[in-house]
């Protein structure tokens, strides 16, 4: 059977999904066991993915039974068994935290929402999975419709955003298309393997220099990457709490995974970094992304829009990591993609907790929470720290190698973008610490009238996973070491060094 | 902003320009395009299929794997059309219209007074002016069972002409979506309710999966066909045919069942009521 | 200059191609009306199909599906060149079926949009959320 | 054979001159529903001269799977002959009930 890993991986939610809304017809309360059934299974079949990957090397997989050029291929390799055991961990994760959250939200559209969840992490794991670029862009899509519903479904400007992210997503996926199609244009091949094999001889045609810059500008359309981050905030921040949760960890990683897929993969790291000469100029976008994230976040007064924001910043930690070219750095990006997925879940969880109890998502409105709502802020803490980039937890390692990478690539431009930033997000959040910890709790309901002093600790369930991502912020600090040697120095090809 | 919108379609146009001139002439059968996986295609499609029409033969089965996930993107976007949209609500506590058919009167009844369901000579409609249509319902009931016979004859010749489960399935669902404009979507409920389209859409994504999954069971990569040779009293040649069948019927169904999905949703703005 | 003409014509497809990205991208940024933004949106997939298609051809050849398939395919093997490639036309079913659920999403979500500020030019709804 | 040519090319002609006078009705009457006029009537008739010449041409060797195909294609003839008036009147009353008043050479005079 674990021959059949890379496929059963998405499989296994793809079918759940299908079952999950037959079963919601039936009755309401299926909809979440199978749910939790499915995405339990899935992060199984990751990890089991992932040890074998480490023992064994490359798994491959023909789909249909037809070898790569002719059929389509899943060819999971450190790198996508990495990536994916997150993917897994941050739906399953977020899944058991939000259940109370989403039954009060979709009471009446469980089984929907169940279905969109499933089908978005069975995209986001295809696309890490597959080696084929054209399959790459059908499971693009697929994440992406289902998370503009999810994001949709909401009060407020909602749709107006979510709209707004499907002209923007719409334009860089079909840019993205348009450089498979130029790709396909000369090589004849859309299997990522043999597009490798068959482009080096092609490095001069003007047709695979525009299918590059077209392919990576539609991934950073789709990544939020910083000129064309305007979709991200308004999308992210206005979307449910239990979406939000789900979708800022995710969507922006595994994208930055696909533009490192493409560029390592597809077009080799000499074409990529040396011939393209646009390591120079991405690394630079990469600082004003993280500058203008940062004080971005510095100007909002509202938790959910900050944290938006740090996101804008921390893509620019891992593109420009990327960008730098060398081992160091790359590390530091991969790293980090699982890194920051971690943190991004644990924090924009306890956020979700807090609204949910608070009622509002603005920063002053947080008085005396820490008395509250105790474990909660504790989690939000550690999870500050981590963005911060405090060791032990998780986000100094990564941090640590990115400025390594920066300092051996001679680009102190972009380490001192990250040491900035890391000072800006400690502004951010010890002034967040300061007010929920400082001031005395103040019941802004008291105000009309009905005196409601409901802000308690947020539900056991949720507690529960909110402490367990906090230790996984701490074990992935403590393993950092294990995992860059025994994963994603494999990860990386030779060539770099 | 019309600057700022053309200074960006320049940038595009101009970086979609940068590589035009190096693309082989349009139309040559030389080009690289044509040269490495295509003839493959082309040269074995039939005896490794036995299906004559190569796009289907690549579509449901060297590439079947895309096929189902672009079924998956359609369930997908019916479900978030669904989830979107719908608004449920108990039943409409205001006022009801009914026709007598037979001449033209209409009825306001209001809250607690009842008419049968099935009269045939009464007939509930919306509170916008609905004229009483002879032409169009009666064209519809001559043209909507002959859409039909032709989406079942796409989605079954597709293995030798073009058409296939997509085509068939959307045609399918434009008689039913015909039937509603025609009509009303609350008689179009009666023929395909919407749990049942939900159920159908889900069904056929299902099939085209559960095909795939039984090849996984019986000893093949998923969707590898060739393995069902044995559930289907042939050879591995022939299966594979039969199985790009199954799928098809199966996206077909789920094609046809999103598309009347949406259609009621949009129509009436989720509240399934009142429709076009 | 001749060549330059003929290279032009010999590729009108692609400038086709190239004309209506354009176009559609000019819809979906400077165009104030959500409406007109999804269908700029659906003119640019609809360039990407006949992007696609274009590669697809060959002049004067035929579409791929092999007559008489059914006799006997022993005696006159089937001529890859005599065949459109099929495989793009494979891609671009996908693609249209993608670009139908897109609109599908789009309509949905816009119908929610205009349920909520009952307009759906850009402007007017800024308006709108201004005054909340 | 000649005689034959010379039939299609006058019903391809007719097609063609139909076709183009439907657009430019189209293009060049005044409201909504005087626009459906052409845009009914000579589409439908253009499409039955041209559909017949192509039967024909397809038919002129009498073997029968051409005859079939010529019979398909009167088949679609009949299809759209039914069903292209049923669409304009569909629409003329979505017109109607949208609350499209008709066109007068009064009301064009109060505009200009």
């Amino acid at each position: 059977m674990s021959a059949h890993f890379p496929g059963l991986v998405i499989i296994i939610p793809l079918v759940a999904a299908f079952l999950i809304l037959i079963g919601a017809l039936l009755d309401r309360r299926l909809a979440f066991p199978l749910t939790a059934l499915a995405l339990l299974g899935s992060l199984l079949t990751a990890i089991g993915l992932l040890g074998k990957v480490i023992q064994t090397g490359v798994v491959e997989y023909h789909l249909a039974g037809w070898a790569p050029p002719v059929g389509i291929a899943y060819r999971v390799d450190h790198l996508n068994a990495l990536v994916l055991v997150a993917v897994a961990t941050v739906a399953f994760v977020n899944l058991m935290g939000t259940r109370e959250l989403v039954k009060g939200l979709f009471e009446d559209r469980l089984g929907p929402f169940y279905t969109l969840y499933i089908l978005l992490i069975a995209g986001l794991q295809g696309i890490v999975v597959t080696g084929d670029a054209f399959n790459l862009y059908v499971l693009l899509e697929i994440a992406a419709l289902t998370g503009y519903a999810l994001v949709g479904m909401s009060e407020g400007r909602a749709p107006l955003s979510s709209l707004n992210y499907i002209f923007i997503g719409t334009v860089g996926a079909s840019l993205y298309l348009l450089g498979v199609g130029y790709l396909y244009l000369v090589t004849g091949t859309l299997n990522m393997a043999d597009l490798a094999v068959r482009l080096p001889a092609l490095y001069p045609s003007k047709v695979v220099v525009s299918a590059f810059v077209i392919c990576l500008v539609g991934l950073c359309i789709k990544m939020g990457f910083f000129p064309m981050h305007a979709w991200l905030p308004n999308a992210y921040s206005h979307a449910p709490d239990p979406v939000s949760s789900l979708v800022a960890p995710l969507v922006t990683k595994v994208m930055i995974y696909v533009m490192i897929r493409m560029m390592l993969f597809v077009f080799t790291p000499a074409f990529a970094f040396d011939q393209m000469a646009i390591s120079e100029p991405m690394v630079w976008l990469a600082i004003a992304a993280i500058v203008a994230g940062s004080f971005m976040a510095l100007s909002t007064r509202r938790l959910k829009r900050m944290l938006t924001y740090i996101i804008v910043a921390e893509v620019g930690y891992m593109v420009g990591g990327f960008w730098l070219g060398n081992r160091l750095g790359i590390s530091g990006a991969i790293l980090h993609i699982v890194n920051d997925a971690i943190m991004t879940l644990c924090v924009f969880l306890s956020a979700a907790a807090i609204i949910s109890k608070v009622g509002s998502d603005a920063i002053d409105d947080m008085q005396g929470l820490f008395k509250k709502m105790p474990v909660t802020m504790g989690v939000f803490v550690v999870a500050g720290l981590s963005i911060i980039g405090v060791p032990p937890t998780c986000g100094f390692f990564s941090k640590w190698y990115l400025i390594s990478g920066a300092v051996a690539a001679g680009q102190y431009g972009f380490m001192a973008a990250l040491l900035l930033s890391s000072l800006i997000n400690l502004v951010l959040f010890f002034r967040i610490f300061e007010i929920a910890y400082f001031e005395p709790f103040h019941d802004h309901h008291g105000d009309h009238g009905h005196f409601v002093s409901a802000v308690q600790e947020a539900p056991f369930e949720m507690l529960v996973t909110l402490v367990v991502t906090a230790v996984l912020l701490f074990a992935l600090g403590i393993y950092a070491g294990d995992i860059v040697s025994q994963i994603i120095d494999h990860a990386i090809p030779v060539g770099i060094t | 902003m019309r600057f700022l919108a053309l200074i960006t379609i320049l940038m595009v146009g101009g970086l979609l320009f940068y590589g035009t001139p190096d693309f082989p002439a349009w139309g040559d059968p030389e080009s690289p395009a044509s040269l490495h996986v295509s003839p493959y295609y082309i040269e074995h499609a039939v005896e490794d299929t036995a299906v004559p029409n190569i796009v289907t033969a690549v579509l449901a089965d060297y590439r079947g794997y895309d096929t189902m996930f672009e079924t998956a993107v359609i369930f997908s976007a019916g479900i978030a059309c669904l989830f979107l949209l719908r608004i449920y609500r108990r039943k409409s506590t205001t006022t009801r219209l009914y026709r007598h058919n037979l001449t033209g009167i209409t009825l306001r009844i209001a809250k607690g007074g009842k008419l049968p369901e099935g009269s045939a000579e009464f007939e509930r409609i919306d509170s916008l002016w609905v004229p009483y249509d002879m032409i169009i319902k009666v064209t519809s009931r001559l043209v909507v069972p002959f859409v039909q016979l032709f989406a079942l004859y796409v989605i079954a010749h597709g293995h030798h002409s073009p058409g296939g489960g997509f085509q068939g399935g959307v045609i399918f669902g434009a008689a039913i979506i015909l039937y509603a404009i025609s009509n009303d979507l609350r008689r179009a409920f009666r023929r395909l309710n919407e749990k049942a389209a939900l159920l159908a859409s889900a069904a056929g994504v299902l099939l085209y999966a559960g095909t795939g999954l039984m090849c996984l069971l019986l000893g093949g990569n998923f969707l590898d066909y060739s393995k069902l040779a044995d559930l289907l009293y042939t050879d591995a040649i022939m299966a594979r045919s039969h199985g790009i069948l199954i799928v098809e019927i199966g996206v077909g169904l789920a094609v046809m069942a999103v598309m009347v999905s949406l259609y009621y949703n949009l129509s009436s703005a989720g509240r399934h009521d009142e429709g076009l | 200059m001749e060549s330059l003409l003929a290279n032009f014509l010999a590729k009108y497809n692609y400038w086709a191609y190239i004309g209506l990205v354009m176009i559609g991208m000019y819809a979906m940024i400077a165009k104030r009306n959500l409406v007109k933004k999804i269908i700029g949106m659906n003119i640019v997939q609809t360039a990407v199909i006949l992007f696609y298609v274009s590669i697809a051809a060959k002049k004067g050849k035929t579409i791929p599906i092999i007559a008489h398939g059914h006799e006997d395919t022993g005696h006159h093997a089937v001529q890859a060149l005599d065949y459109i490639s099929p495989l793009p036309h494979v891609l671009m079913l996908t693609a249209i079926v993608v670009s139908v659920a897109t609109l599908g999403v789009a309509l949905a979500l816009a119908i929610k949009v205009y349920r909520q500020y009952g307009t759906l030019e850009e402007d007017e709804i800024a308006m709108r959320i201004e005054e909340q | 054979m000649g005689f034959l040519n010379v039939v299609v090319i006058f019903l391809l002609a007719c097609g063609l001159f139909f076709f183009f006078a439907g657009a430019v009705g189209i293009l060049r009457f005044p409201d909504f529903y005087s626009r459906l006029h052409p845009a009914g009537k000579l589409d439908t008739m253009g499409l039955f001269t041209s559909m017949i010449a192509m039967a024909l041409w397809v038919a002129h060797e009498w073997h029968l799977g051409d005859i079939l195909t010529a019979l398909k294609i009167l088949l679609i003839v009949a299809f759209v002959f039914i069903t292209s008036p049923t669409a304009t009147h569909a629409i003329v009353d979505a017109g109607v009930r949208a609350g499209l008043l008709p066109w007068t050479k009064d009301s064009s005079e109060d505009k200009s």
